[in-house]
């Protein structure tokens, strides 16, 4: 299991960093290819993750699949896709700078050399003589105004408050559950048509965590493909199956 | 180390005056040594003109400004109490008026933003004092009563809605609300 | 008058950050001689081993105690700041110092994450400020006076690598792409 220092949340550019690191690689497609895995495992187990950040962790789980996906499967990907994922690199890269420099700023923090300047000093400290006075009336302030001030602040902050409402999202299915369905599915019918199980999808989310369910299933080997010419209908059985038959 | 570069660092940052004896401990020096030193000290701001001088009072040493420079300073500091209070100050001051006695963690959570510079702007022109909360060790801040008799009432009690508003639970709300660092 | 000597009077009374205009309109010079007189005055602090240097943070000017006496001071004044950041705020405040001054969407993009939370909290600890453009109707966030007499530096540009991280064009490029996904 990867070893995350988790008591301190860290971005997902952060989690992906380390995990390249401990693989020893540089920043590159083939590295993220390699670590997408181990990236979902963190954002599934971890708890530490702040609830306003796990869209950020989940849409860097997306772009990770994608490119796992097309290290399976490279002639589906477009030249803008292509742009998408040099994109991601840069910016892995350009993250790690600014994460070096960080190190070296903790270290000018850790040497304590913090500099003070006097705060709140008596006015007429420090001056030779004229006295200025201690009280000065501010000018249009009164108590209505104050009230005024009060009350307009206390109904920012109500609405501020409003709009942090929590919304919960409805419920997906998981690659994770979409795999456990494919195994029943094929324990009980021994095989399956591709394009009628990518058509029960309710929403296109579920279009493609089904179809990355199926290319996991392949991946690990648990799952064999059968066409019988081109363009046909692909059929989906299990690796054993096929052998045993 | 460089004693004279010690003392001016202390002289600067203090509030008050410094007796030598204060000086000489915290710079681990002696008596004679520390004396000489001001000495020195004092002859150089002449010498190079400097927009401070060292003056001595009762064996009790201060830094203040040259006296050439008064008017300019006194220009300066009477700009910055007499000119009309900014916003954020002004919602600040209605904060202290209606939640006070309230520490400086809590009116920046209420804000949001640090409010260093703007208690600080508060307490020269004598809007709001600050008391320390020895139990707590905190400061906590409070309108002044000369502020209070200028609004024409005679104690924050008396401003508009008084109790509904300073019990109101947003801001408790977020006052409570965590921070991390 | 003696220009550096009025500068120093008021940056020597004043306990909050002067602006180049704010001191240009008190001593009636203009911008070029106020800055140059600021610039000659650091010096001059360095090079004679003063107890305060001056630092710089847009266009704004402090006098702080000498980084060598910070020991002293602190135990001096009491003061028991720890210094410490968590990683996520340590983060934030790099990107902010190098490449300020910057927008929440900008920061976000080279984070990759959510940064609300994190730019609340340092701006109460007043580590950053944000300053509304109201041309472009957005907030630019940068680091304050604080976040340098934090690091007990004079200036971001004295920053490790500034002129490089400060310029680095993968940066630009990368802020200038449109969001995908």
């Amino acid at each position: 299991m990867i070893e995350i220092n988790t008591d301190k949340f860290q971005g997902p550019l952060g989690v992906l960093l380390k995990l390249i690191e401990q693989e020893e690689m540089d920043i590159t497609e083939i590295a993220l290819a390699k670590i997408a895995d181990e990236y979902l495992a963190y954002v599934q187990n971890s708890e530490n993750i702040n609830p306003e950040e796990m869209a950020d962790f989940l849409v860097m789980a997306a772009r990770l699949l994608y490119i796992k996906s097309k290290a399976l499967l490279p002639y589906l990907v477009s030249a803008e896709e292509e742009e998408e994922i040099v994109e991601l690199e840069n910016q892995l890269r350009m993250y790690k700078e600014f994460i070096e420099a960080s190190v070296k700023i903790a270290d000018l923090v850790g040497e304590k050399r913090f500099l003070f300047s006097p705060l709140l000093i008596n006015k007429n400290f420090r001056r030779s003589k004229k006295e200025i006075p201690s009280f000065v009336a501010p000018k249009n302030v009164t108590a209505q105004l104050i009230h005024d001030r009060f009350a307009e602040l206390i109904e920012r902050l109500q609405v501020k408050e409003e709009k942090l409402d929590e919304k919960s999202l409805a419920p997906k299915v998981s690659i994770d559950e979409r795999i456990i369905h494919i195994r029943e599915l094929l324990t009980k019918k021994l095989r399956f048509s591709f394009s009628k199980f990518l058509q029960q999808a309710k929403s296109r989310t579920e279009v493609i965590v089904s179809f990355l369910a199926v290319l996991e299933l392949a991946k690990q080997r648990e799952l064999v493909f059968e066409q019988d010419e081109l363009f046909s209908e692909i059929h989906v059985l299990f690796r054993d199956d096929k052998i045993n038959n | 180390m460089n004693l004279k570069s010690q003392l001016e660092s202390l002289l600067f940052v203090s509030s008050k005056p410094l007796g030598v004896v204060e000086m000489s401990d915290l710079t681990n020096t002696n008596f004679e040594e520390v004396e000489a030193a001001l000495t020195s000290l004092a002859e150089e701001y002449k010498a190079q003109n400097r927009g401070f001088i060292l003056i001595k009072n009762n064996k009790e040493y201060q830094l203040t400004t040259a006296p050439e420079n008064t008017n300019l300073v006194s220009r300066f500091l009477k700009d910055e109490t007499s000119g009309e209070l900014s916003q954020p100050s002004l919602e600040t001051l209605t904060i202290i008026a209606y939640r006070g006695p309230i520490t400086k963690l809590e009116l920046e959570r209420i804000r949001g933003v640090n409010c260093s510079l703007i208690l600080r702007n508060l307490l020269i022109r004598g809007l709001i004092e600050d008391k320390n909360d020895k139990t707590k060790n905190e400061n906590f801040y409070s309108v002044t009563l000369e502020f209070i008799k200028f609004l024409g009432i005679s104690s924050v009690s008396e401003l508009p809605d008084y109790e509904k508003l300073h019990r109101s639970e947003s801001l408790s709300e977020v006052i409570a609300q965590p921070l991390s660092l």
